[in-house]
């Protein structure tokens, strides 16, 4: 006992680490074992009695996945398109034309120091930005992405949307409270009154939508504007599509509506106090909330995941690939098949070009068999899985809103606080009202003449 | 930080509190003008909001303490002093050609006009006269100078009301124009170029080439950069109508410049008290009578037109012979006073001189427009938002270097 | 902007700290005046009496400056930076270096020049430094741009405490290496190392914005060789004394 | 130079001018002592023979003796710049009258001078400390304030001082005060 306790004195620190974790690593991995081989056919028993909750449980865990990427992508854009309008080259040293640099920021607030200044409220401080994070990525999960593919289809989800964007207003005030300084109580203020305001006719608007497909269901109103593109609500809603957007730009606190982190204005707004990963949370919730934004208008008003043009039925390709069937020939086509490839894409370098030598050649032809097997396999998977393709789709016109965004952010002024109230009670509200009136009229008027 | 509080009433000494990290922009000692007490006095609703002396849109190191109600500022007191470098005292103890170099950073982005003042106020003192060439020279590259700085107070009026782009287009502008007046004179922004009875240097074939390939563009590239800005309904709306400046405020204010033609007095030193060659050039003093924010911002873009016209009449008119007078490396004035008034691009750069026959001089006075146009913002701000304090104070353009000297 | 971690006072680093300048011991002691009267060593006292015996003048508005341990002590947690395994390291330094937040703080003339570095003829942004954050608990490098007053360095040194660590610190023109053209001046700072810890001098009046990039750039190095943001920084001119 | 002008100025204030009007290239300068500057400035701006509307700069001035406060004003109906001098202020208490009644943005002129010299102007209601910090004791544009480095004139010598807090114990000021050598 002296020996080992003397041993483990002399070990550097990295080894005393190790040194601990590693049995313990061990005994637990032990327990899990046999707790799996005890409990397990309970368990999924259990689980699968009541598969929503594990899907639920499944999709919300990767919908928080899928935030940071995203919230990564929008900033490199960001970064970039703002550049590009600034006659810039914007960062192109980081990774291929920049395009790591906002991984990169990203992780640097991860390893920045945070701390609690004196004087906040150090409880609401804290989970401020827990709050506002949250409310965004809940938010994502009523999101229709393709056939099939979205977290819940709660049918009160446009309800359910509106009322986690709310959340992540309390969320914005809590900052702003908290941090016990006065341009965070104003940014948090502002974005309180902003948010209270442009709810209203956020709302309004969308009920237009709601009365033409009779459901709350975002899954449903997708659904209801499939066919060709002139079965998107933007066709038959232009007023709401307008009042929406621009409701929305004010809800995601983006430019000329960003006063609450105004910077000629209000430091930093709500997030002045913040620093470290705290701040970070702020950061990705404000492009997921962009993301949102853009996602929930192509879901309303564009056809969600629905292609412009139906895909006509002559042309599908319906490949049939009985793979198991095979038997014992599939493992020989993966035995054979990949080294035959990447020869074949490989020798012409050799052959062709006496610089090349036979190994950089071969790698060559991993490399070349790689790209084939990747495309052909997507290819594979959009030919036959309906919700590739929609999910295509539904990223592609979601990134064409957040393409606008950005490139209002890189044009616009900013409105001052009053003229911000003003528009809303003065026009937005009024605007939506009319439209809610004359949608309800033209449903009665058209269900007489049916 | 630690924060402050007055022992006792007539103490003006600070008391360190080291446990507690609040930071009051109270002053830690008893007020000592009735406007002090007037203002350090909270009424209901009312509190101190401290902006700078960082602060995003202070345009340096100006901090500026808003007494706000809501949104709404009631008052404000502006602290300067933190770029109070004492130039006159330095001038005071550097020899008539020392103190070009001093006086240079004053404004920073219209250097030369801060040379320009204190160099005719000492040929006054001199009695030297200037060689034509000399003074051509010393107009085209003000008004090169004139135009960088407006290019800059653009981009800044947008920045601060939250446009991103305009201020980096501005500032492309700015670097072309900036760029050529190195190829003159050598420096990119504290030009040390005029001299005493002439310039430093003469035009050279870098800088012609540089100014021919701009002017040629020049307008247009002017018209263009502008194109975010007077078209956008957001920036109209938020500018007009704001801190209006009336034609007697403008005058109990004494203030020069285009904040007082935008508000319909063509008070301009170019003609109003002409000086160099400006007499036989040709150009007009656009005015305007809103004397609003916007008018002061469309008024500096009929200026660069005007200086436009002026740069080219200079550049057909230049005529051949020396750069400079023949002056001693070490003068010593005649004992005597002068004081010279330049038109600069936010109004009147003067100097007063003394001489008392040394080779110093006895007293250097720099007045500066900066600092009388941002005791305007005092007046012009109250009963506005926050959002309108950055615009006004972004409109009179004021420059912390000349501010506080 | 204006709160701020609580720090407890804490004696001076070590004797090699003390040893570098006077502005180092200044920064160890407590007294708040001392900080200012730095000695000139190219002219005697004619009159030892002179101004108290070059006693401290009763002036207090320095007091926060003197008050204020800036950079004597790195007593920062590091967040993720304890737990992470010293190879990490190296990803952390390459990822820290490639995104410098600096503070959108200029005090005078450069600070136009440093703006033209962050516009669209000089691109600071490729390199990742372009988001001039507005508050200081965002920032990661201070680049002091201009002349520092003696009424402006309580302020900036307020600034440079603000920030989080791991932070660095730019000197950007000569007025901020050591004074410039104002160094004979009643008002001025001779030089930002008397109150804060510089790790990279920018000549130059002003520095040309290519001149600010290759300083960045030489910040970007000295991240990456892991100096810089360390405990044993300290305030002081970096040139040996006498110089 | 302006002649009419001159006669203008002898015509209408001349008792109350120390010294005669000067004139030197662009420039005509009076004379007045400190008590008579409120209405002499009234009268300038008021009268439209004068119409002196515009306040270009305000300034103090030092020569060692004593202390002059300078006005410079423009106007249309002369192309001259008229300097008004309030002469023969006391250097150990100057006060003068204050032109905020006329010129309101002469305050913050009237601060800086009171920064610099400690000229009290009165009738202010701001005279504050406008550049250096509020606790500040010495005037920096004192001719017997010297710069630190001014090891020639400064009793000082070496020490860098950032504020001269009394004068030197061993200064006979006669000795050391640069003075003008104007009237």
């Amino acid at each position: 006992m002296a020996i080992l306790s003397r041993t483990f004195d002399r070990l550097t620190l990295p080894g005393k680490i190790v040194f601990t974790v590693v049995p313990l690593l061990l005994v637990l991995g032990a327990a899990l074992t046999a707790a799996v081989v005890v409990a397990g056919p309970v368990v999924l028993s259990f689980l699968g009695d009541n598969l929503p909750l594990v899907r639920f449980v499944v999709a919300a865990t990767i919908v928080l996945l899928m935030t940071i990427p995203t919230a990564f992508l929008i900033i490199y854009m960001e970064m970039k398109v703002i550049a590009l309008m600034n006659l810039r080259y914007g960062p192109d040293r980081v990774g291929p034309y920049g395009s790591l640099l906002s991984v990169v920021h990203g992780l640097k607030v991860l390893a920045k120091e945070d701390f609690t200044p004196t004087g906040v409220d150090p409880i609401v401080f804290t989970w401020a930005p827990v709050v506002v994070y949250m409310a965004s990525v809940m938010t994502l999960l009523v999101l229709p992405f393709a056939p099939g593919l979205f977290g819940q289809d709660l049918n009160i989800g446009l309800l359910y949307f509106f009322a986690m964007g709310g959340l992540g207003v309390v969320g914005l005030l809590m900052a702003g409270w908290s941090s016990f300084n006065k341009y965070s109580l104003l940014g948090g203020l502002r974005s309180a009154a902003q948010v209270v305001s442009y709810e209203i006719p956020l709302t309004l608007s969308v009920v237009g939508v709601v009365l033409l497909s009779g459901s709350l269901s975002l899954n449903q109103i997708t659904l209801d504007q499939s066919g060709s593109f002139l079965d998107w609500y933007v066709f038959r809603q232009p007023l709401a599509f307008v009042i929406f957007f621009i409701a929305a730009t004010a809800e995601a606190n983006r430019t000329p509506f960003d006063l609450t982190e105004a910077d000629s204005e209000i430091v930093a707004g709500f997030a002045t106090e913040y620093s470290g990963m705290r701040f970070g949370f702020f950061f990705f919730a404000e492009y997921v909330n962009v993301f949102i934004v853009a996602g929930l208008t192509v879901a309303l008003f564009f056809g969600g995941w629905n292609a412009p043009l139906a895909w006509p039925a002559a042309w599908a390709i319906t490949p049939h690939a009985d793979l198991a069937g095979m038997g014992i020939g599939l493992l020989l086509a993966l035995a054979i098949i990949p080294p035959a490839v990447i020869v074949a894409l490989g020798m012409p370098f050799y052959l062709l070009n006496s610089q090349v030598k036979l190994w950089q050649a071969l790698i060559i032809g991993f490399v070349l068999f790689n790209v084939v097997a990747v495309g052909a396999l997507l290819g594979f998977a959009f030919l036959s899985f309906d919700w590739v393709v929609g999910l295509i789709w539904f990223l592609g016109k979601t990134y064409l809103f957040v393409f606008t965004f950005v490139w209002m952010r890189g044009t616009l002024p900013r409105v001052r606080i009053d003229q911000l109230m003003g528009f809303a009670w003065k026009w937005l509200l009024p605007a939506s009202l009319l439209n809610l009136f004359v949608t309800a009229l033209a449903i009665v008027v058209v269900e007489s003449i049916r | 930080m630690t924060s402050v509080r007055h022992a006792s009433a007539d103490d003006p000494r600070v008391m360190l509190e080291e446990d507690i990290g609040v930071f009051e922009p109270i002053p830690p000692y008893p007020p000592r003008t009735e406007r002090e007490a007037e203002f350090y006095t909270l009424g209901d609703g009312e509190m101190f909001i401290n902006m700078g002396p960082q602060h995003p849109s202070t345009h340096g190191v100006l901090r500026v303490v808003l007494k706000i109600e809501g949104e709404r500022v009631v008052d404000l007191d502006p602290v300067l002093g933190y770029l109070h470098r004492g130039v006159e005292k330095l001038c005071e103890n550097a020899d008539y050609h020392h103190t070009i170099a001093y006086t240079d950073p004053l404004e920073y982005i219209s250097a030369l006009f801060n040379e320009w003042a204190p160099v005719m106020a000492f040929e006054k003192l001199m009695d030297v006269e200037v060689p034509r060439r000399a003074e051509y020279i010393r107009v085209l590259s003000g008004e090169l100078n004139r135009i960088a700085s407006h290019a800059l107070f653009m981009g800044w009026m947008a920045l601060d009301l939250g446009g991103l782009t305009p201020i980096l287009w501005s500032f492309i502008e700015r670097d072309e124009i900036v760029e050529m007046l190195a190829a003159l004179t050598g420096q990119r922004m504290l030009f040390n170029y005029f001299r005493i009875g002439g310039v430093n240097g003469d035009l050279n074939h870098d800088f012609m080439s540089r100014l021919g390939t701009w002017m040629s563009k020049a307008s247009a590239q002017v018209e263009a950069n502008q194109t975010l800005l007077n078209e956008n309904e957001i920036f109209v709306r938020r500018m007009r109508g704001l801190g209006v400046l009336d034609r007697e405020t403008a005058f109990r204010m004494c203030m020069t410049g285009p904040s007082v033609r935008a508000s319909g007095i063509p008070l301009d030193i170019r003609r109003a008290h002409p000086y160099s060659v400006y007499p036989e050039l040709e150009f007009d003093i656009p005015t305007r009578q809103e004397g609003d924010c916007l008018a002061r911002y469309l008024l500096r873009l009929d200026e660069v037109k005007q200086s436009l016209r002026i740069i080219d009449q200079c550049l057909n008119e230049m005529p051949d012979g020396p750069i400079a007078a023949k002056l001693p490396r070490l003068i010593r004035p005649r004992p005597g006073r002068a004081y010279a008034a330049v038109e600069g691009p936010r109004g009147q750069y003067a100097t007063y001189a003394i001489s008392d026959g040394t080779d110093q001089p006895f007293r250097m006075r720099i007045h500066d427009p900066s600092f009388v146009h941002l005791q305007a913002v005092g007046l012009l701000t109250p009963g506005n938002l926050i959002a309108d304090t950055m615009a006004i104070m972004a409109s009179l353009d004021p420059i912390m270097g000349g501010v506080d000297k | 902007m204006a709160l701020k971690r609580v720090r407890a006072p804490r004696p001076a680093t070590d004797p090699a700290d003390a040893r570098g300048s006077t502005a180092i011991e200044v920064a160890a002691e407590r007294d708040l005046i001392v900080p200012i009267v730095v000695p000139n060593t190219l002219w005697a006292a004619t009159d030892p009496t002179a101004y108290n015996g070059g006693q401290p003048t009763p002036d207090t508005h320095l007091r926060e400056f003197g008050a204020s341990d800036a950079g004597r002590h790195d007593d920062a947690r590091w967040g993720a930076l304890e737990i992470i395994p010293t190879k990490a390291d190296l990803v952390l330094d390459l990822i820290r270096a490639n995104s410098l937040w600096p503070l959108l703080s200029g005090l005078a003339c450069c600070a136009i020049e440093m703006m033209s570095t962050a516009t669209s003829k000089n691109d600071m942004d490729r390199w990742g430094m372009f988001p001039f954050r507005a508050s200081p608990r965002q920032a990661d490098v201070l680049i002091v741009a201009g002349t520092l007053t003696t009424k402006m360095a309580g302020p900036l040194v307020r600034l440079w405490e603000q920030m989080p660590e791991p932070k660095w610190c730019v000197a950007m023109g000569d007025c901020t290496c050591s004074g410039g053209r104002y160094k004979r001046s009643y008002s001025t700072i001779q030089g930002i190392d008397r109150v804060l810890p510089v790790d990279v001098y920018v000549p130059g009046c002003p520095p040309r914005p290519e001149g600010l990039i290759y300083g960045m750039m030489k910040l970007q190095q000295l991240v990456l060789e892991r100096r810089g943001h360390w405990p044993e920084r300290a305030i002081g001119p970096t040139v040996p004394d006498g110089v | 130079m302006d002649r009419a002008l001159k006669r203008r100025l002898e015509a209408r204030f001349g008792e109350r001018l120390l010294g005669p009007v000067r004139q030197r290239h662009d420039e005509t300068e009076i004379r007045i002592a400190p008590g008579d500057l409120p209405e002499v400035m009234r009268t300038l701006h008021d009268e439209p023979e004068f119409g002196y509307e515009a306040l270009m700069d305000l300034c103090g001035v030092d020569t060692g003796t004593v202390m002059q406060t300078v006005y410079h004003l423009w106007s249309a109906t002369s192309p001259d710049w008229l300097r008004v001098v309030a002469d023969g202020l006391s250097r150990d208490e100057p006060r003068v009258p204050s032109v905020t009644f006329l010129w309101k943005g002469a305050e913050w002129q009237e601060r800086e001078a009171y920064d610099m010299f400690g000229i009290a102007f009165e009738g202010n209601r701001d005279l504050r400390r406008i550049y250096m910090p509020a606790d500040y004791t010495s005037f920096p544009l004192r001719k017997d304030f010297y710069l630190p480095d001014d090891a020639a004139r400064s009793p000082g010598g070496g020490v860098r001082h950032m504020e001269q807090s009394q004068a030197p114990t061993n200064a006979e000021p006669d000795a050391r005060v640069r003075r003008s050598r104007l009237s």
